[in-house]
């Protein structure tokens, strides 16, 4: 497949796949990192809050923008991927699709701005 | 003579001519434009159809990366900037040129029990059926699929994982599951829970986009996923 | 290349229509465990041939006042006394079985009334509301589910395999086997079985406007010619009057806008702009097939205008919401191929739909050829010298069980039997013939023969024009031996088989000229303006053409009213002339 | 290579997961105010066994849902197929709950003081 190919074939649902796919790809990888940094609060509690601290600087705090927007993007993808399946209709997927895509960023913007 | 061409790249197996220039006509389908290149520039030029219209789904090529019924494509719709890439279908072994071999697509389709599960013989009589009963209008909704493997062809699913059923084949089961006729109600079920089964589905739309029928196997996945996790709770009591 | 690879089988099936795929179910269903079943086609299972293209439906006599009786004196007075009685019997009585094996074996869904039942309506020709349908896709239906069927039953496919030729035994008595091209390799199959269907279908292709599939060329027609089996109403093919006419270099011309457009209200308009059916005949655009088509051809010969050969469809004046909602898939289709059926107009001409001769067979399939079977389009008789629509479909499922049904229980007793080595050689030598000339192009031959037919063998036919068409035939033909194909790779070498289709055809076009020239009168779908009479339904007979090497000869056989004659009816005193309701 | 049984683990822990996520999502909103610190998050969560108990069955959820999820990308975008599939699923399963229980411990019961 080139990539011609696949941005003619391309259109929201495979898009919003993608984007459900990468998300969870990349939670599945960071919450080691995540899981490792807390356990710090045992080993060295020092170091957490250093890390922590990091929260102030701009590329951290977009990281973290980016997290939550991942894990928000990925819950409400993988609830809009399941509404069809569980509930009995036939379901506007597209709108769902924006849907999602919209309350996501809306929350990680909120995440953002409390941050700031 | 016609002035205007088509610039058309034929996606080939073997290693004849790959670049063709084809008379332009108003009234011209993507077929008609490979039927030309056959008839009168590459007599070695293979490539399948039957009907011509859009009944028999014999005809679907990857025309520029998507894969289309050529007979009812007017070549217009398909043209950038004057030319075309025609190539086989996607996921299928090729036979040669721009023919796949359909059987795995079919072998499929019976693997999901797609075929009726007899209720009732020939001495019997029609069964009486209201055709705005809920299951019947869910179960009618697929019905019209003539099996031409475009979903098929589109699906990155079964692009990347060989053993999946495809969306046509698991439209038919449960176009199946809600026929008040068949019989086959927990074989279906399970036919479509296996490795191959409905669950390997990951609702990427791209055979309800692409269904040149506008059918949507997309949907109907979704319904043989939670009549599946129905009997899944149902199973263990 | 000539390297010939050797098959058995025990019951060998050629094609996958409505009647290959019924003879390989029932066949299971009566032949002795373990017998081997195969199924050979031109194209895929159940995706080649014309079954899958019908539209309107499917014709069974079932109740609500109508009876198998009215089904069948309907298709005797279709067929215009024609038909052999006893299979046009046995079509309508057995489709009322068929139906049902339909809906409830084979699992077809047909649409139904509010209350449930079969919905049925009628069309042109017909008496009752009779033909039942799956909206205007019922061979969609039809074909999908028995193919399933068929798929999941394991019977031997060999797909893509094209039967070139019947080989007989050394005795010439029986048929010891099909010689077959594997199209995916180019290389000769010679498959042996103790009983073959042919069920190829037909498919008048030669014409320059026709509807059948890409794949149906008149090959078991040919075949069965040069077998020596005797083939009646070869005269008889069936115009569709509105084929889609949209330039020789597109596939789309010819292929049918449905039937029910007319119906519905929809108009036809000569180059003048002006309605003109009513000048032919008083249902004006109601008409059937046959007339209306004639009427189309009358005003074009009288136009006679190279820019705007066709006559138009207009449809607007329904309104093109309505049609658009009414007509879904026709007004896609013709969008799809830039028309606007909904509210512009749509240039149309009658096309070759349907043939009506065949293989003289027996009400059991059974051809004068031990071991050979015939049904479906190939098989002639049953319709005489039209078919009404919504027997088609019916006649190639009724007839392909009948005929899965006979080899089964015939082939308990058959042994496969060795073929005439000559014989095979020499189809392996017609073959191979063109593969030894220099190459050239045959798609301007096909032209012209489909011109030939059109200008002299088609709607309307005189003895001259036959005449003439069976020299330019020849012309055809000769010119066809002269040009080559390319032999370097065979495998699915479609120019190869443009040139085979090309020889089919061009044998039957002579049989349909020389049986239209031995018809001196007009019955049904043949038309002689130099005799327009139809020459007195007691006397009807028809026609049989038979080839002894390069010998054609065209005798005509009186038909045996083993049922009905002219004039009288089954249908008991007092019944109505028709039961649909009159618009 | 998703069969019923696996595909019903992915849904339910999702299920699960989901009304967790809005609490850890708004816990985040609410404590990021001025910025984190560990004394907060421990100050929040050191001892609790209600915290304990949510942050253990999210973590459980986790290592099953990610580990079927990974086993899905492994296997339609890496090739993996058979025993190295199953392999793969079961060690990235037991990678994340290790490694999840270990921080759940450590801001709960775990820390140091
Ligand atoms: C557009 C259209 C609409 C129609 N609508 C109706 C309708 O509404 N109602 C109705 O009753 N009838 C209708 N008909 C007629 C009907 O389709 C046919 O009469 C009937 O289906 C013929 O069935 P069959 O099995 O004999 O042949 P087909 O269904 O045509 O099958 C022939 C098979 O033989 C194969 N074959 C051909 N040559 C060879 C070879 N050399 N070797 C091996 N295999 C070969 C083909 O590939 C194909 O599989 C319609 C026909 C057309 C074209
Ligand atoms: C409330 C939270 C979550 C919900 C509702 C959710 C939902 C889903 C759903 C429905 C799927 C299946 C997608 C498919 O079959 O295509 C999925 C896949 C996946 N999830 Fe989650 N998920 C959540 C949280 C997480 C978390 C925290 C992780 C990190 C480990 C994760 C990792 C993955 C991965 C890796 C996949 C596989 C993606 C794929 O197959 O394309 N998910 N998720
Ligand atoms: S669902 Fe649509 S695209 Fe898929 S095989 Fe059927 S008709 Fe073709
Ligand atoms: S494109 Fe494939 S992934 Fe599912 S929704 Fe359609 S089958
Ligand atoms: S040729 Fe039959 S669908 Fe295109």
């Amino acid at each position: 497949m080139t990539a011609r190919d696949a941005i003619n074939r391309a259109h929201p649902l495979w898009v919003a796949f993608i984007v459900h796919r990468l998300s969870g790809l990349a939670l599945a990888l960071f919450l080691p990192l995540h899981f490792w940094i807390l356990s710090l609060a045992m080993t060295d509690p020092a170091r957490l809050d250093g890390l922590l601290g990091f929260t102030e600087r701009g590329i951290v705090k977009t990281a973290e923008f980016g997290l939550v927007f991942l894990l928000a993007i990925h819950m409400f993808g993988g609830l809009r991927l399941m509404a069809p399946e569980f509930l009995p209709w036939r379901a506007p997927h597209k709108t769902l699709a924006a849907a999602a895509a919209a309350v996501s960023f809306l929350l990680a913007c909120l995440f953002l701005m409390r941050a700031l | 003579m016609p002035v205007k061409t088509h610039q058309v790249t034929i996606v080939r197996s073997s290693d004849a001519a790959t670049e063709f220039e084809v008379p332009a006509h108003d009234n011209q389908t993507v077929l008609d434009v490979v039927s030309w290149i056959q008839q009168y520039a590459d007599p070695t030029l293979s490539y399948r159809f039957a009907c011509r219209v859009g009944m028999c789904g014999s005809c679907a090529m990857t025309v520029n990366g998507v894969p289309r019924w050529t007979c009812r494509t007017h070549i217009s719709k398909v043209l950038q900037d004057g030319a075309v890439e025609i190539g086989p279908l996607r996921n299928l072994p090729v036979v040669k040129d721009l023919t796949v071999d359909m059987d795995p697509f079919f072998d499929k389709w019976i693997a999901a029990e797609g075929v009726h599960h007899e209720s009732r013989t020939r001495h019997d009589d029609i069964a009486p059926i209201d055709a705005s009963d809920p299951a019947r209008v869910e179960a009618s909704a697929g019905i019209e699929c003539i099996n031409c493997a475009v979903c098929y062809a589109a699906c990155d699913t079964v692009t990347a994982n060989d053993s999946y059923l495809g969306p046509a084949a698991l439209q038919r089961g449960w176009t199946l599951l809600n026929d008040a006729k068949d019989a086959g109600h927990d074989a279906i079920l399970e036919a479509v829970s296996g490795t191959g089964g409905c669950h390997n589905c990951h609702s990427m739309g791209s055979c309800t986009a692409l269904c040149p029928n506008e059918l949507d196997p997309m949907s109907a996945i979704a319904g043989l996923k939670r009549e599946t996790a129905k009997s899944f709770f149902k199973r263990r009591r | 290349m000539t390297a010939l690879e050797h098959h058995d089988t025990d019951i060998l099936i050629l094609g996958s229509g409505g009647a290959g795929l019924f003879a390989a179910l029932h066949a299971q269903q009566t032949a002795p465990e373990g017998t081997k079943i195969t199924i050979a086609v031109k194209g895929l299972i159940g995706k080649s041939g014309c079954t899958r293209m019908v539209q309107g439906g499917y014709n069974v006599a079932l109740g609500g006042g109508d009876t198998v009786e009215r089904h069948f004196m309907d298709t005797i007075e279709g067929g215009k006394w024609l038909p052999n009685q006893d299979m046009a019997w046995r079509l309508c009585e057995q489709a009322v079985v068929r139906i049902r094996e339909l809906e409830n074996e084979v699992g077809c869904f047909f649409d139904r009334n509010p209350d449930g039942t079969l919905h049925q309506k009628a069309f042109a020709g017909q008496t009752a509301d009779r033909t039942v349908h799956k909206g205007d896709l019922t061979g969609i239906e039809i074909i999908n589910r028995l193919m399933e069927k068929v798929l999941a039953s394991g019977v031997e496919k060999l797909q893509e395999h094209r039967a070139i030729g019947l080989i007989p035994t050394a005795d010439g008595a029986s048929l010891a086997g099909v010689l077959m091209i594997d199209m995916r390799t180019g290389r000769f199959r010679f498959v042996r079985a103790k009983a073959v269907l042919m069920a190829t279908g037909g498919g008048p292709t030669m014409y320059k406007y026709h509807t059948p599939s890409g794949d149906k060329t008149m090959d078991g027609l040919a075949m069965a010619l040069r077998a020596g089996l005797p083939l009646r109403d070869m005269e008889m093919v069936q115009f569709h009057p509105t084929g889609l006419l949209a330039g020789s270099h597109t596939r789309m011309t010819g292929t049918v806008l449905e039937e029910g457009l007319r119906g519905a209200g929809g108009q036809l308009l000569n180059h003048a702009g002006q309605r003109f059916m009513f000048d032919y005949d008083q249902k004006g655009e109601r008409a059937t097939r046959d007339v209306v088509s004639r009427g189309i051809y009358a005003e074009m010969r009288k136009a006679n205008d190279p820019e705007q050969e066709g006559v138009f469809i207009s449809m607007s004046h329904l309104g093109p919401e309505n049609v658009r909602q009414k007509f879904k898939g026709m007004v896609k289709r013709c969008a799809d191929s830039g028309f606007d059926l909904a509210a512009g107009q749509v240039e149309v001409v009658p096309t070759a739909h349907y043939f009506m001769g065949g293989v003289v067979v027996d009400v059991d399939t059974r051809t004068e050829m031990e071991g050979l079977y015939v049904a479906g389009e190939d098989a002639g008789g049953a319709h005489g010298s039209n078919r009404l629509g919504g027997n088609g479909v019916a006649n190639s499922t009724v007839f392909g069980g009948i005929a899965g049904d006979t080899m089964g229980r015939d082939v308990a007793g058959m042994t496969l039997r060795d073929p005439d080595m000559t014989i095979l050689q020499a189809e392996i030598a017609r073959a191979v013939y063109p593969l030894m000339q220099k190459p050239d192009l045959i798609q301007p031959l096909r032209q012209s023969l489909q011109e030939v037919m059109w200008d002299n063998v088609g709607v309307m036919r005189t003895k001259t024009g036959m005449e003439q068409g069976l020299v330019r035939i020849q012309k055809v033909s000769d010119a066809l031996m002269k040009v080559g194909v390319d032999d370097t790779n065979l495998a699915f070498n479609l120019t190869w088989h443009d040139w085979l289709n090309m020889a089919s055809l061009c044998e039957v076009s002579e049989v349909i000229a020389k049986a239209g020239l031995a018809r001196e009168n007009s019955r049904g779908a043949h038309y002689r303006e130099d005799f327009p009479d139809d020459g007195g339904l007691e006397n009807s007979d028809y026609t049989v053409a038979r080839k002894s090497g390069d010998d054609l000869r065209v005798t005509r056989e009186p038909v045996a009213f083993t049922i009905v004659r002219p004039g009288e009816t089954i249908l008991p005193d007092g019944e109505p002339e028709t039961l649909v309701a009159q618009p | 290579m998703l069969t019923l049984r696996l595909y019903m683990l992915q849904r339910i822990t999702a299920l699960v997961m989901a009304p967790l996520v809005l609490l850890h999502l708004g816990v985040m909103i609410y404590a990021i105010q001025g910025g984190l610190s560990a004394e907060e998050i421990l100050g929040r969560t050191q001892g609790s066994a209600l915290w304990f108990a949510i942050y253990a069955t999210f973590t459980l959820s986790i290592a099953i849902h990610g580990a079927i999820g990974l086993r899905a990308i492994a296997a339609e975008w890496g090739g993996f197929r058979g025993y190295g599939l199953e392999a793969l699923m079961w060690v990235t399963g037991a990678f994340l709950l290790g490694l999840g229980l270990r921080a759940v411990w450590a801001v709960t019961y775990g820390a140091a003081p």
